[in-house]
């Protein structure tokens, strides 16, 4: 079963429903830091030395093609050796290269010297998000593809960046040295940013680092860059490059959402307010893999409609979406969601789709499981 | 010789050829080993064990990044109790990770250890690591584990800072029971 | 090359192989299951990488039919990584590999002057478990969990801790294609070393027999590398050993410096008997000998051991230290070059010859300018620093396709085009063959130039849809596929239409061509050189 | 012994010539007339070990210019 999947949905056969079209490019982008600008220009140099002989082998053998043929008279000459000529054209292509070298050791070199970053920030790969935790800043949180299921399906016009926008944006200071600590939760990821002229693999078991010093505030969009599983073209980066000031600012900012976040799980919320909610988590965090349906993508991702998990214990279901199902890949979502958004999500997974149980599963419960795990970490 | 002689003669080397390159694909395993030991190539700590103490270099003082990662499925509360550790070379130095099983079932996990930089890897001396170890907690159960490393005085003088990660994967006997129940049933990961 | 049929060379050769078969081809499937004739087996190998050809083919067609716009189409994610998987693998080892296999079974003993392989019986098992092993990965297509979803480089943990039941299969078809492989190479080697005719000296054997021999070293020495990588993951997935499991003290990334260690070696493989195709051909339609034959065999000799200590290129970004990069930037750098201008010795060749510009030269002119540029893609790949940039971008995709398809593919369709009156007897219709052609060459260009562009722009390999600033070179090369991809239709209709029917060829064929291949009759008879050839 | 050592010597160069990809006819045919392959295939084999070698050093002192 389930061996081609065609999507039956609309087809559009029109070449123009595109209503947003971002600029095209046709080069590698200069970028905005030092070694993506010493990056862009090495790769100027090796394309137009490449142009250059091109020109000259590609003109000899035209040249020759049009000059040489039989049906122009031409009479084969019989040379088919001349070492020096030989040993001269090797040569030359080769001192081009040791000299192009030397450049390119000099880029790596300073790529590889992380030495005095003013932030470390731990970013680790999960199928299919990117997790961000600003250390030493107590700040830790989900980037998630924001781009509506409707758009990728065709259903609803394309944004302008389509598939390239996250539900939280990783900010970061400018003129800042700021090292990346890069991991993964489960298979080989790779977080890229052309911009940045960063590229470095996320390994499963294993801590890689890189490092970049963006020189201009901006908005600059990336991807995974290694083949990761089912929905790998959809875990887009995004990075908001800001002025340190306002850096410290969102930084603030960030810290009293997130109290503010604790504060909305002790007040009591109705079937409703949990069910809109649950929807907008269900879409962002569970639809990847269960599908918007609850139908899921058997065997790989079982359906929560009409599922025994989901109609039947609520305490089973809480320990599922908390803590995760080992060896599989339902995830632990106990770090990834806060106790309003785990409560909502629950409570939809347990109302939609026709899984009429009528139960609503209020913050507090969940804060309570939650904070009894932590107190028993003995402090 | 006739060529059929010489015909069973090339195939029998050949194939021996073949077989040897067979073997030398696994022989690559441990030579891998060997030759991440030298390079550092992939931040693995081989120094373990007691050392001897050759006095500490104050001059120098080296950040020591300490992570906690949980591998997929892993529903571990697991981290360091200090994030960064500031080191002299050659000063032995004790820290701990903290670990906390918040589910209601006993379970197994076996920390992995990385560096970054790679390079640092070589100079960085566990004497006593939780990792040494799987670790094994009850249910609600939660623990301090405890990690005693010495920064070798010849780290070269560009590394000044760090990072030594563990990452907690679950090795929890009926993990592995109810992966193979799975394969058994035909079906892919849930 | 002077030669004369003299009756009574039988001294040294194995005309004691071949006293069973003083008749011509059996009859029925029989003919076709049993045979050990170099020509039968030849000709099964080259069907058989049509079938496998066309396959890959449409799979390719539908990741671009996927791709022509952004959003989702036509086929969901998992379903997307399955085609690129299949396509890559049946492409490589299903596709390339066994039509130069094809090649060399049909053509090598005729261009040495042997009467057939040195070893038919396992010329003949070593074509009939191809099939079986294709079998089995394409039905994975129709299992539950779906077939490998993980690229054809397999990445582990991708490929091991979360792979689809399926993977078992795919690890047995792997280790199938490479017994093949592996017996297909001996063979190679033992016909070139103890079957050639009196008086042909490895000095005097043409290029393609050349680069030939030096594959089949290459295939022995890495295929099995591949099988024991794979070995490795089965023991990783079914007996619980930790290879590239971290848990388990493994290293994923072991896997790819394993992988690689067999798949730089692989990448010449695939592209060292198109040189040895391309050196046959230029020559014959320039009517001048090929220009430094010395020191073609002496590079191609060399790159058999040095491709051997390059592989990490392909994993600048797995975070090698320092160290590590530069020594194998280094190492590219300075075997690319000796490498790459054997390409001057294909124009000094053309150079001051009598060029004419049958079906074959075309295919083998375009060969040198488009593998040219996916050499120059490829230096630029080699620096290390830049590769951050392009690297898993279709950038790469671009590059390999341009060194596969017009490099390996277009070299494989010249030669067809080359011998094929050869084996048929007929002479090659021109205006189809340049049809063709024409029609591949607009086609690969418009298929693989944009991909340099939406890679460059930061577009990642193997996603099935993308940001909308890439969708106008996506629908480029979309419809470039399709141009190319149907045009081969026409080398089908070709190969057929001269098989059926034909003005009769001469057995030179091509009037500037040499060798002892010309010297039988077209089409060549059943049994060839069973009186070997007198070669002076 | 000189004989022995001249014959090295040649194989030597051949497999140097082949390193840079380049070889005069007549050369060839010398080495095919009086070389033996399996000696090829030892120097070469040697000879990538020092090529390995030279690269390693050439990365060292690359790294020791630029002061990392």
């Amino acid at each position: 079963m389930g061996m081609i999947r065609i999507i039956s949905r609309s087809f559009p056969l029109t070449l123009l429903p595109l209503t947003a079209r971002a600029e095209w490019t046709l080069n590698l982008s200069p970028g905005v830091t030092e070694i993506s600008r010493s990056i862009y220009d090495l790769h100027m140099t090796i394309f137009w030395i490449c142009v250059a002989i091109g020109c000259v082998v590609f003109g000899i053998m035209f040249w020759s093609i049009f000059h040489h043929r039989k049906s122009r008279g031409a009479k084969a000459h019989h040379f088919h050796e001349h070492t020096l000529v030989e040993v001269i054209w090797t040569l030359i292509p080769l001192g081009i290269l040791v000299a192009m070298a030397v450049p390119a050791t000099a880029t790596l070199v300073k790529m590889y010297d992380p030495k005095d970053a003013g932030l470390d920030v731990q970013v680790t790969g999960y199928q299919w998000k990117w997790r961000y935790q600003y250390l030493d800043q107590d700040l830790d949180f989900f980037s998630n593809l924001a781009t509506p299921r409707e758009q990728v399906s065709n259903e609803q016009a394309k944004s302008e960046n389509y598939l390239l926008e996250v539900d939280r944006h990783l900010v970061l200071p400018t003129d800042t040295k700021i090292r990346f600590l890069l991991t993964a939760n489960d298979v080989i990821h790779s977080w890229w940013v052309p911009a940045l002229a960063v590229k470095k693999d996320a390994i499963p078991g294993f801590i890689n680092e890189a490092w970049t010093q963006i020189d201009e505030p901006g908005i600059y969009r990336g991807q995974c860059a290694e083949l990761c599983g089912k929905d790998h073209g959809f875990m887009p980066i995004v990075v908001e490059a800001v002025p340190p000031e306002e850096f410290q600012q969102w930084l603030a900012d960030a810290k009293a959402e997130k109290a503010a976040a604790a504060e909305a799980a002790n007040r009591s919320w109705t079937l409703d307010e949990l069910m809109q909610r649950g929807e907008q988590v269900y879409l962002s965090s569970c639809a990847a893999c269960h599908q918007a349906s609850g139908e899921g993508l058997p065997p790989a991702f079982p359906a929560l409609k009409n599922s025994p998990i989901a109609v039947g214990d609520v305490g089973a279901h809480i320990d599922i979406v908390l803590n995760g199902k080992s060896g599989t890949a339902m995830q632990a979502f106990r770090d990834q969601l806060d106790p309003v958004e785990l409560a909502a999500v629950i409570t939809y997974e347990r109302n939609a789709w026709g899984n009429s149980t009528g139960e609503a599963v209020s913050p507090t419960q969940i804060a309570d499981r939650l904070g009894a795990a932590a107190e028993g970490e003995g402090n | 010789m006739t060529v059929r002689s010489a015909n069973r003669r090339l195939i029998t080397r050949l194939l021996l050829a073949a077989v040897l390159m067979f073997g030398f694909g696994f022989a690559l395993v441990p030579l891998y080993d060997v030759f991440c030991r030298v390079t550092g190539l992939n931040g693995k700590i081989t120094n373990t064990g007691p050392v001897e103490q050759t006095g500490v270099d104050t001059q120098r003082l080296v950040k020591v990044r300490m992570i906690g990662v949980n591998n997929e499925g892993m529903p571990w509360q697991f981290g360091p109790i200090d994030s960064l550790v500031e080191v002299n070379p050659g000063e032995m130095r004790q820290t701990a990770f903290q670990a906390s099983n918040p589910t209601g079932r006993s379970m197994v996990a076996q920390a992995i250890p990385s560096v970054a930089p790679g390079e640092a890897a070589q100079y960085l001396h566990k004497v006593n690591c939780f990792c040494f170890n799987s670790q094994t907690l009850a249910a609600g159960e939660s623990v301090d584990m405890p990690l005693l490393f010495v920064i070798d005085k010849e780290l070269p003088e560009h590394i000044r800072s760090i990072t030594l990660s563990y990452t907690l994967f679950d090795i929890s006997p009926d993990k592995t029971a109810s992966r193979s129940e799975e394969v058994q049933m035909g079906g892919s990961r849930i | 090359m002077a030669i004369s049929d003299t009756t009574g060379g039988m001294d040294t050769t194995a005309g004691e192989l071949h006293e069973e078969h003083h008749h011509g081809p059996a009859k029925g499937i029989g003919r076709w299951l049993f045979t050990t004739n170099h020509k039968d087996i030849g000709s099964l190998y080259l069907w058989f990488s049509l079938l496998m050809f066309l396959t890959g083919g449409v799979m390719a067609l539908l990741i671009r039919a996927e791709l022509f716009q952004p959003g989702l189409q036509l086929v969901e994610p998992g379903f997307f990584n399955q085609m690129t998987t299949m396509h890559g693998l049946i492409m490589v080892f299903g596709a390339v590999m066994p039509a130069f296999v094809g090649l060399a079974n049909w053509m090598i003993p005729m261009m040495i002057g042997a009467p057939d392989m040195a070893l038919p019986r396992m010329n003949n098992w070593s074509f009939w478990i191809l099939p079986f092993a294709f079998a089995m990965l394409v039905s994975t297509l129709f299992m539950d969990g779906g077939a490998p979803n993980f690229g054809w480089t397999f990445y582990a943990p991708l490929s091991t801790t979360y792979a689809p039941p399926s993977v078992t299969y795919f690890i047995f078809a792997i280790h199938i294609m490479g017994a093949s492989s592996i017996m297909g190479a001996i063979n190679i080697i033992a016909t070139i070393l103890n079957m050639r005719a009196p008086g042909m000296t490895m000095m005097k054997l043409p290029l393609f027999v050349w680069s030939w021999l030096i594959t089949a070293f290459l295939l022995i020495a890495v295929m099995p590398v591949l099988a024991g990588v794979v070995t490795m993951m089965l023991m990783d997935i079914h007996f619980g050993t930790s290879f590239f499991n971290a848990a388990g003290g493994g290293d994923p990334v072991l896997f790819q410096h394993v992988f690689w260690f067999f798949g730089h070696p692989e990448v010449y493989i695939m592209i060292l008997p198109a040189f040895g195709i391309i050196s046959q051909i230029i020559p014959t339609f320039s009517r001048k000998k090929l220009f430094g034959y010395a020191s073609m065999v002496y590079a191609t000799a060399s790159i058999a051991i040095l491709s051997f200590l390059v592989w990490a290129h392909h994993m600048f970004t797995v975070g090698l230290p320092l160290v590590g990069e530069l020594f194998f930037m280094f190492a590219t750098m300075l075997i690319a070059v000796p490498t790459g201008v054997k390409v001057f010795n294909w124009v000094a060749t053309m150079f001051r010859g009598s060029l004419t510009f049958e079906t074959p030269m075309l295919f083998a002119i375009a060969f040198v300018v488009l593998f040219t540029i996916g050499g120059f893609s490829g230096l630029m790949l080699a620096i290390a620093p830049v590769d951050f940039q392009y690297h898993d971008t279709y950038f790469v995709v671009a590059h390999f396709h341009y060194v596969l398809v017009p490099g390996a593919i277009f070299s494989i369709m010249a030669a067809v085009y080359y011998w094929l009156p050869k084996w048929t007897g007929h002479q090659l219709n021109e205006t189809m063959g340049k049809l063709h052609f024409w029609l591949s060459f607009v086609g690969v260009n418009i298929t693989f130039f944009p991909m340099h562009f939406i890679g460059l722009a930061g577009m990642p390999r193997r996603i099935p849809d993308y940001a909308l600033q890439f969708a106008d070179f996506n629908m480029v090369a979309s419809i470039g596929a399709f141009i190319f991809g149907f045009s081969q239709l026409l080398f089908v209709w070709n190969v057929i239409q001269n098989v059926r029917s034909g003005e009769k060829a001469t057995s030179q064929v091509w009037e500037g061509a040499e060798g002892l291949e010309w010297t039988v009759d077209s089409p060549a008879p059943y049994h060839t050189f069973s009186t070997p050839p007198k070669v002076d | 012994m000189s004989h022995i050592l001249k014959r090295w010597w040649r194989t030597l160069l051949g497999v140097l010539a082949g390193f840079l990809g380049v070889q005069s006819e007549r050369r060839r045919q010398e080495d095919f007339k009086e070389g033996r392959a399996i000696h090829f295939v030892v120097v070469g084999l040697l000879m990538a070990a020092v090529f390995v070698i030279f690269v390693i050093f050439l990365v060292r002192w690359a790294l020791s210019l630029s002061g990392a």
